[in-house]
């Protein structure tokens, strides 16, 4: 397809309203989890605040190009991974991307950004961020697992790797998606999703209650403006791909917020559940239940 | 015990294995082919009297050039074993005593018995006997000496020339055998004679002198470098 | 012609002769060389009057008369051969014993001489009495030589000789008079017609003698007495007992033979097979050198019995396979001796006296490949007969047991090579060289090479490559005294040279490989030149390797591809064990691919049986067995791969090698196993095996490879070996791709191969030139080195973006591939362990480069400089292929689909220019490269817009709990970066096979010390066992009484 | 059992006897000397056995003088062959059992000792 100045306004266009969106569930979301705390919580705008905080901060340090890079590393990968998904079905407009590559691209681009991200970390010199990133790598490894033979058990049922296709195939009525005729993959998927999206039980990576731990640890002002928009942009961009391969995809922004908005609650449904795993742990968790959900996704094909 | 006991079942499987001959030993009545084979053409083709002489001489010289080469090998070991002893040691000797009648009686005997040797290897192709019997006869003499005077010292160049010498013509016989006759230590390059005569048998009676002196002074050394160390414990 | 009767004549003359000498030892050693020359000049020009032209032999008549009336010696072929080779070996010894012979006088000359003289007449003799007279002459010379240095140790063992060979030819005696009795004649012609066995009791004097003929050639395990002679004597003599005295012993048995019937000859050959085995075990207990030398002798001269036995089957091709090895035993053998003396250490340790030294190294090298049979030695082509032959016969059993004695022996040699080339506990010291003894080794040495090249013609090894190889490694070792960038630019010249001579010459699969084995080896070799100095002995070690590599591209035969196999195995094992800790790892992996080759081996034998030819196709029509052999063949082509249960001896042996040779023997070697399994895979296809798919097993077999080999390295300390457990990963996968056996697999597949070889390299010689500047292999003893050594930090990072298989990277285009083919295959377990794997390499991608390069720098390598430019050459060449092929992939794709639509027509990637769709899927290399990189340029560019004058701070200004850290050991985040990690999975990486291997070896050295106690060194105990052998052959040959 | 009641067969029955009792002696006994009796034992059972081999029926000295003509000897001697092998497997006899006690000797003169169960020191 031909590729003008329009097809990057939408691009910008997508961007923003994601962006937009993800700020605000930044904000909603932990009011949600404060409020079943019996706390107040934060504004819904904080977010917005810290934002231009960020931006607008005038001590900046360097430790390095890497360290530089860092960030940059990982908005590419949120964008991208964005970009990479059809985000509207049906949307010659909001299909972006999609054309470039398929699923497989995308379950792999996720972690050009983590390990972009994990290299500037590194040369901080912190050791917080490096215990950080091993931890993190730790649990994704894990959850690699039963997501690998959820999405290949989805694949196998539209006999494509094309999310477009497998939307598609979702079309016409709850009946049609894949959580209700596909269970066992999606329960797979779902239980994965929760330690990607880095809440509790899952939330030792960040641990952001503690003293500050994790790969951001040294990041402050711009580094970190740039890291929050990351942190915008790439939870929803994971969201629409659960909802794609899930849900039925969407067929117009409301949907879309709709769907996005229940998936990404159930993870904070669960994380104010449920207390902290260690690493250790949850690797055993994850290569316990969800794998178990995940083979047998594969021998009911 | 049980080491004795197994070695007995051994043994005794042994005995299995080898009583397959003996049983099967019924001796023999008349003789094989290439033993009348001997019996008529020996006394011709090789003109001895003693017919085991011409086998050992002629028809199987070879084996006999083999047999003395090992009794010419085993004394030079044990000549060397005794000269690497003596080497590194020269404590004096203790010697026994030896009696009166013995040192007398071995004056008298002593040659008497080399004579005997050497009657027994002149005449080893007529009468039963040889080179090696001789030999050994004339050995028994030296024995005597050394029983009779433990002191006495023998002449090693003496002996080792002896040995050489008759060593040498020993091979040299045969590869006249070779050049003049029909075959390496065929013994037909000299007149055959008279069967019966002393000097016939072409060189049958040649080799056996070499083979008595050789065997006589190569037992003598052997029993030399035995009494050495003999003496010396 | 001169009679040969004077052999005889003038040995014997000779040895009267001297006792006229009296004192003048010096001169009686002059006579008795020039009697010994005699000899050998009557044998020569009798070999030369029977040579080709193929002439009845001639018979001597002693005494003037016919057999079977008189004595009768022959001369013929076979006769003029074996004298050939007595009294070649008796001159060479005799010189080399002049000092101890003039030392001990005359007399032992005159044994001497007779011993070589009885050993003569004992091959020309026709009679059997005869044979036995000489026989004693024999070992009565021997029993005199023993001593020729009267020691403790000597005098004993001689004894113990005595009585033994008194007993065993008595036997011999009693034998010889009954068939006398029985047959009425002495002469071993009549005796073979009369029909002696069918005779009640001529079947036991039979038995009797060609028993004790057998225990004259020290059978297992009646032999302690020859064990402890040649422990005991000197090397000199110990060196012609096995060499001279054997080889009479085995031409006289094979002349005996006529007496036997069946029965015989297969007692013959298991007793023999038995005693190859048996020996070669206890051999690897064993530290003493000579005594190990009298095992290994034992257990060869049983190899050849074994053959001797096997005639019947044999038939015409026993002349060659004996004579091969027994060539090979006589040269390699007396050699060995005589090196033990020169180098005079008793204990195999002390070997470690010569490392170093170049030319007794290879001297022992020589010997050493000589006697476990690698090319291009004899020993090497009678193996190879000896195997197809008896695979031809369904001979498995003895196959088996033929090869498992030759691995035992593989064992205990290169233990010893290795501990002369490495062993560092004691100090060196070169025993100066003495010219007698120097010059009949080097003679040996030489004949070893020239014996294999005629042997090689005679097998129909024709290969005029390797011959080129072979003359320029030749030319690399005499002019090795070159500096190093002269003989690294002849190499790479060489490597080129070929590469234009013959790019177009191969096509399909094996032009893949012929690029990578020639153009990887010039990238590699351009590291080369960060050598300083000489760099001895390593050129012709490399060219040896890749000479191996390609040769086996070159292979028509299968006889070449083994060949070549071998040899890039030997250049390969010599190239690791330069490294500086690496003995241990060298015999570990010498020892797994000499076994791995055995297996290929013996596929080859089971696959050519009905067949004429040994071309390469052999394996498309496999008569019998086809599912062994395959089997065979994949798990010794595996060996090589390092696959999961066979992959021990990969790390140690990549990790301690030098910086540039881990690339060659990671990136490139390995390669060799793949396409070892390409070639089997294409030929035989899918096959069954007891039912099972071997395929399928074999899947699983590479995706836990994968696995394991990932989870391994992301727990390594050590960078290198991080790097090798990648490897085994990595190739994992590629096996993995290829028992799909479908277009899309083997695309994967051979795609991850060549990425492989590029990004291994890269990896390789990156951390190769860290580790030189910062003189250590762990990585938390790094740290911070990105600002030290940026250039290298660029290639890591590219490295392992690659094997991460991250988009927009190349590396990506494997696993999309590898996904739409397992979808396509459906086997979809397989496939989620694959990506499991997969994501696993981040842990060790990212623990290498943080740990090395990101963090806090340490303070002792704060001034470590970036590494050398020549390391960073071959990178930056790597780094720029890697790019290109990125935004390009089907630049590399499509010409691999081509070749491979040959084999698997359908299923293939459709291409729109750099859009690539597959069955499932589709991916665009180019566009992602272009989205990502513009995105990344836009973000990089906001971020630089708000946030120019970032400040650059120094080390530790971090916000660290309010406090502020002093030391990088503790603020550096390195050791056991994945703790929680190997708390969780750590038990899947337990060294489980390690110690099963382990358990194997310990178990193999405890049977050998239980079964050895056996040789008690008491004489009368093998007396007893003499006597025990006897009974007890008797009762399984007879079945009772 | 008649065939067994001849001269020879007596002889030869001697001689394998004797070899029994040599080798018995060579595989138990520990003292060096005993052990060389042990096989010179052996070798003499030997010897007896092949001069007993040489005997035919009723026949006479293979020697050719006024007792045996020249013409009728094949039918009256006995066999020379074997007589032939027993000397030359005596004088062999005589060397091995020379080297033996030569080696006995210097092995004394080592270890002041005549028990083999000392001589063990190579071994395995």
């Amino acid at each position: 397809m031909e590729f003008g100045i329009k097809q990057i306004l939408y691009l910008l266009l997508t961007l923003f309203i994601v962006l937009n969106y993800g700020l605000i569930l930044q904000g909603i979301m932990p009011k949600i989890a404060a409020r079943v705390g019996r706390r107040y919580g934060i504004r819904w705008y904080q977010p917005y605040l810290d934002l231009i905080k960020n931006h607008a901060k005038r001590s900046k340090i360097t430790h390095g190009v890497m360290y530089y890079l860092g960030p940059v590393f990982r908005l590419t990968g949120g964008i991208g991974l964005l970009l990479f998904l059809p985000v509207i079905y049906g949307s010659p407009v909001f299909g972006n991307l999609s054309f470039a590559g398929d699923l497989t691209l995308v379950l792999f681009f996720q972690f050009f950004g983590v390990l972009g991200m994990a290299l500037g970390a590194g040369e901080s010199g912190h050791p917080h961020s490096a215990i950080g990133v091993s931890r993190g790598l730790s649990q994704v490894t894990a959850l690699e697992l039963p997501l690998t033979l959820g999405v290949i058990s989805i694949a196998m049922q539209y006999h494509t790797l094309n999310i477009s296709d497998i939307v598609a195939a979702q079309q016409g009525g709850v009946m049609n998606w894949t959580i209700v005729t596909n269970p066992f993959a999606g329960a797979a998927l779902m239980l994965t999703f929760l330690g990607s999206m880095g809440r509790a039980p899952f939330d030792v990576v960040m641990a952001p209650q503690e003293i500050p731990i994790g790969p951001p640890t040294e990041y402050h002002s711009g580094f970190l403006g740039v890291l929050q928009l990351n942190r915008a942009i790439f939870p929803v961009a994971k969201l629409i791909l659960f909802m794609n391969l899930l849900y039925g995809g969407a067929t117009s922004w409301p949907e879309l917020f709709i769907k996005t908005f229940f998936i990404y609650l159930w993870s904070v449904f669960v994380g104010v559940a449920f207390p902290r795993f260690r690493v250790d742990q949850s690797v055993r968790w994850f290569l316990g239940v969800p794998l178990l959900f995940g083979i047998i996704a594969i021998l009911l094909i | 015990m049980i080491k004795k006991g197994l070695l007995l079942i051994l043994l005794v499987g042994f005995v299995a294995v080898i009583s397959g001959l003996l049983i099967n030993f019924t001796g023999s009545n008349e003789l094989n082919p290439l033993a009348s084979y001997y019996a008529e053409k020996g006394p011709t083709e090789v003109g001895a009297a003693n017919l085991v002489t011409a086998v050992v001489i002629t028809y199987r010289g070879f084996d006999t050039l083999g047999e003395v080469t090992i009794l010419f090998i085993a004394a030079a070991i044990v000549g060397f074993f005794l000269k690497t002893m003596n080497a590194d040691t020269n404590r004096p000797l203790r010697l026994r005593k030896t009696s009166e009648i013995l040192e007398t009686a071995s004056t008298l005997l002593v040659p008497t018995i080399f004579m005997l040797g050497a009657y027994i290897f002149v005449n080893g192709h007529l009468t039963p006997g040889g080179g090696f019997q001789g030999g050994a006869v004339i050995a028994t003499g030296v024995m005597m000496i050394i029983l009779a005077r433990p002191a006495s010292q023998f002449n090693h160049k003496l002996i080792s020339v002896l040995e050489s010498i008759s060593g040498i013509g020993f091979v040299v016989m045969g590869v006249l055998g070779l050049v003049l006759a029909s075959g390496f230590l065929n013994n037909a390059f000299l007149p055959l004679g008279k069967l019966g005569s002393l000097l016939s048998a072409g060189a049958i009676p040649i080799i056996y002198v070499f083979i008595g002196i050789k065997v006589g002074s190569e037992l003598t050394s052997i029993l030399d470098s035995l009494k050495e160390n003999q003496n010396e414990i | 012609m001169v009679n040969p009767i004077h052999i005889v004549s003038i040995a014997l003359g000779v040895a009267f002769a001297l006792g006229f000498l009296g004192k003048r030892e010096k001169l009686a050693l002059g006579i008795v060389y020039t009697a010994l020359a005699v000899m050998l000049a009557i044998s020569a020009s009798w070999l030369s009057h029977f040579w080709g032209n193929v002439t009845e032999p001639i018979q001597i008549f002693t005494g003037g008369f016919k057999p079977p009336f008189a004595i009768n010696l022959q001369m013929g072929l076979a006769e003029s051969v074996f004298t050939l080779l007595i009294n070649t070996a008796g001159l060479l010894g005799a010189i080399y014993l002049a000092n101890e012979l003039l030392k001990a006088g005359k007399n032992m000359m005159i044994v001497f001489l007779v011993l070589v003289l009885g050993l003569n007449v004992m091959v020309m003799t026709r009679d059997l009495f005869n044979l036995f007279v000489f026989m004693e002459i024999q070992s009565i010379a021997i029993a005199g030589l023993v001593i020729l240095n009267p020691d403790r140790k000597s005098i004993p063992a001689g004894f113990k000789y005595v009585i033994a060979t008194g007993l065993i030819s008595s036997l011999l005696l009693l034998g010889t008079v009954f068939i006398y009795y029985f047959g009425g004649t002495l002469n071993i012609d009549f005796i073979s017609q009369e029909s002696l066995l069918y005779v009640k009791g001529g079947s036991v004097a039979i038995f009797l003698v060609l028993l004790s003929i057998v225990l004259e050639l020290k059978p297992f395990p009646a032999n302690g007495w020859a064990l402890d002679v040649y422990e005991g004597a000197h090397p000199g003599i110990g060196a012609l007992i096995s060499a001279a005295s054997a080889t009479a012993g085995v031409f006289v048995l094979d002349k005996l033979m006529v007496f036997g019937n069946f029965t015989f000859f297969n007692a013959i050959s298991i007793i023999g097979a038995i005693t190859f085995l048996g020996s070669n075990l206890l051999g690897i207990k064993q530290d003493n050198t000579r005594r190990l030398l009298g095992y290994s002798s034992v257990g060869q001269i049983g190899l050849i019995m074994t053959i001797i036995g096997l005639k019947p089957y044999l038939g015409e091709n026993t002349k060659f396979i004996a004579l091969a090895i027994l060539l090979s035993h006589y040269l390699a053998k007396a050699g060995l001796f005589w090196l033990a003396g020169m180098v005079n250490a008793d204990k195999l340790k002390d070997w470690g006296a010569i490392r170093g030294h170049r030319i007794y190294l290879f001297l022992m090298g020589t010997f050493i490949f000589t006697l476990v049979g690698f090319p291009p030695f004899p020993s090497f082509f009678g193996k190879w007969q000896l195997v197809m032959q008896l695979a031809n016969n369904h001979h498995f059993w003895l196959l088996a047991i033929i090869l498992i004695g030759s691995f035992f022996e593989g064992v205990y040699l290169f233990r010893w090579l290795g501990y002369a080339i490495k062993w560092d506990e004691v100090e060196q010291n070169y025993p100066k060289i003495k010219l007698n003894q120097f010059i009949p080794t080097v003679i040996f040495a030489v004949l070893a090479y020239a014996l294999g090249f005629y042997f090689g013609e005679l097998s129909g090894y024709k290969s005029t490559f390797i011959y080129m190889a072979a003359a320029f490694i030749a030319f690399l070792y005499i002019f090795d005294f070159l500096p190093v960038f002269v003989k690294n630019t002849l190499a790479i010249g060489a490597m080129a040279l070929y590469y234009f001579a013959n790019q177009d010459t191969f096509h399909g699969l094996t032009s893949i490989f012929f690029i990578i084995f020639v153009i990887g080896g010039i990238i590699t070799l351009l590291a080369g030149y960060t050598f300083k100095g000489k760099r001895t002995g390593f050129y012709p070690l490399v060219m040896m390797m890749f000479a191996g590599l390609i040769g086996l591209l070159e292979a028509k035969t299968t006889l070449e591809f083994f060949f070549a196999w071998e040899l890039m195995t030997a250049g390969s094992y010599f190239l690791i064990i330069r490294g500086k800790k690496s003995m241990e790892h060298a015999l570990s992996y010498i020892l797994f691919s000499v076994g791995g080759a055995y297996l290929i081996l013996s596929g080859f034998g089971i696959a050519q049986i009905g067949h004429t030819g040994m071309g390469l196709d052999v394996l498309k029509d496999v008569h019998y067995y086809a599912p062994i052999a395959f089997t065979l063949m994949a798990i010794g082509f595996m060996t090589k791969l390092a696959s999961i249960g066979l992959h021990i001896w990969l790390p140690g042996a990549h990790a301690e090698a030098e910086a540039d040779v881990s690339p060659m023997v990671s990136a490139i070697l390995l390669k060799a196993g793949i396409l070892g399994l390409v070639m089997l895979f294409l030929s035989m296809g899918p096959q069954k095996l007891f039912g099972i798919d071997v395929l399928y097993v074999l899947s699983w077999v590479g995706v836990l490879t994968a696995l394991m080999g990932n989870m391994m390295a992301a727990f390594q300390e050590d960078a290198k070996r991080l790097l090798a457990y990648s490897s085994i990963g990595v190739l994992g996968y590629a096996l993995f791709g290829l028992t799909m056996m479908s277009h899309l697999g083997w695309l994967a597949s051979l795609s991850i191969v060549v990425t492989h070889f590029m990004f291994k390299s890269l990896l390789f010689l990156a951390i190769g030139g860290v580790v030189m500047r910062t003189k250590t292999k762990y990585m938390y003893q790094m740290g911070g080195l990105i600002k030290q050594m940026p250039f290298s930090f660029v290639s890591v990072l590219i490295g392992i973006i690659v094997i991460a298989g991250l988009p927009p990277l190349t590396g990506f285009g494997g696993k999309w591939l590898m996904f739409n083919a397992i979808m396509e295959n459906g086997w979809y377990f397989q496939a989620g362990i694959a990506f499991f794997a997969g994501v696993i390499s981040f842990l060790y991608c990212f623990r290498l480069i943080h740990t090395i390069f990101l963090g806090q720098p340490k303070d002792e390598l704060r001034n470590v400089k970036e590494a050398p430019f020549w390391m960073l050459v071959p990178q930056y060449i790597i780094i720029t292929i890697l790019l290109v092929l990125s935004a390009l992939p089907n630049s590399m794709l499509k010409p691999i689909g081509q070749i491979l639509l040959n084999y698997f027509p359908d299923g293939a990637l459709v291409w729109h220019g750099q859009l690539a769709i597959g069955p499932y899927g589709y991916w665009n290399g180019k566009l992602i490269l272009a989205i990502v990189t513009i995105i990344f340029l836009a973000v990089f560019a906001w971020l630089y817009i708000i946030n120019r004058k970032a400040q650059k701070v120094k080390q530790f200004n971090i916000v660290y709990a309010a406090e502020r850290p002093f030391r990088p050991e503790t603020t550096h985040f390195a050791y056991n970066f994945y703790a929680p990690y190997q708390k969780a999975l750590g038990f899947l990486v337990a060294p489980g096979i390690t110690n099963f291997w382990d358990a194997v070896s310990d178990g193999a050295h405890a049977i050998a010390d239980k079964i050895r106690s056996i040789y008690n060194g008491n004489g009368q105990t093998y007396l007893a066992h003499i006597l025990g052998f006897t009974v007890i052959v008797y009762i399984l040959m007879n079945g009772g009484f | 059992m008649a065939q067994y009641l001849t001269l020879e067969f007596i002889a030869m029955l001697t001689g394998f006897i004797l070899i029994i009792i040599g080798l018995w002696g060579m595989i138990t006994q520990k003292n060096l000397i005993k052990l060389v009796i042990g096989f010179s034992l052996f070798d003499t059972g030997l010897n007896i056995v092949i001069v007993s081999m040489a005997y035919v029926k009723n026949s006479t000295a293979p020697i050719i003088d006024k007792a045996v003509d020249v013409s009728q000897a094949a039918s009256k001697i006995a066999d020379p062959v074997p007589q032939a092998l027993v000397l030359t497997s005596i004088v062999i006899g005589l060397g091995v059992t020379a080297l033996m006690l030569a080696y006995v000797l210097r092995m004394y003169r080592e270890k002041k000792s005549l028990d083999i169960n000392s001589y063990t020191d190579l071994r395995w």
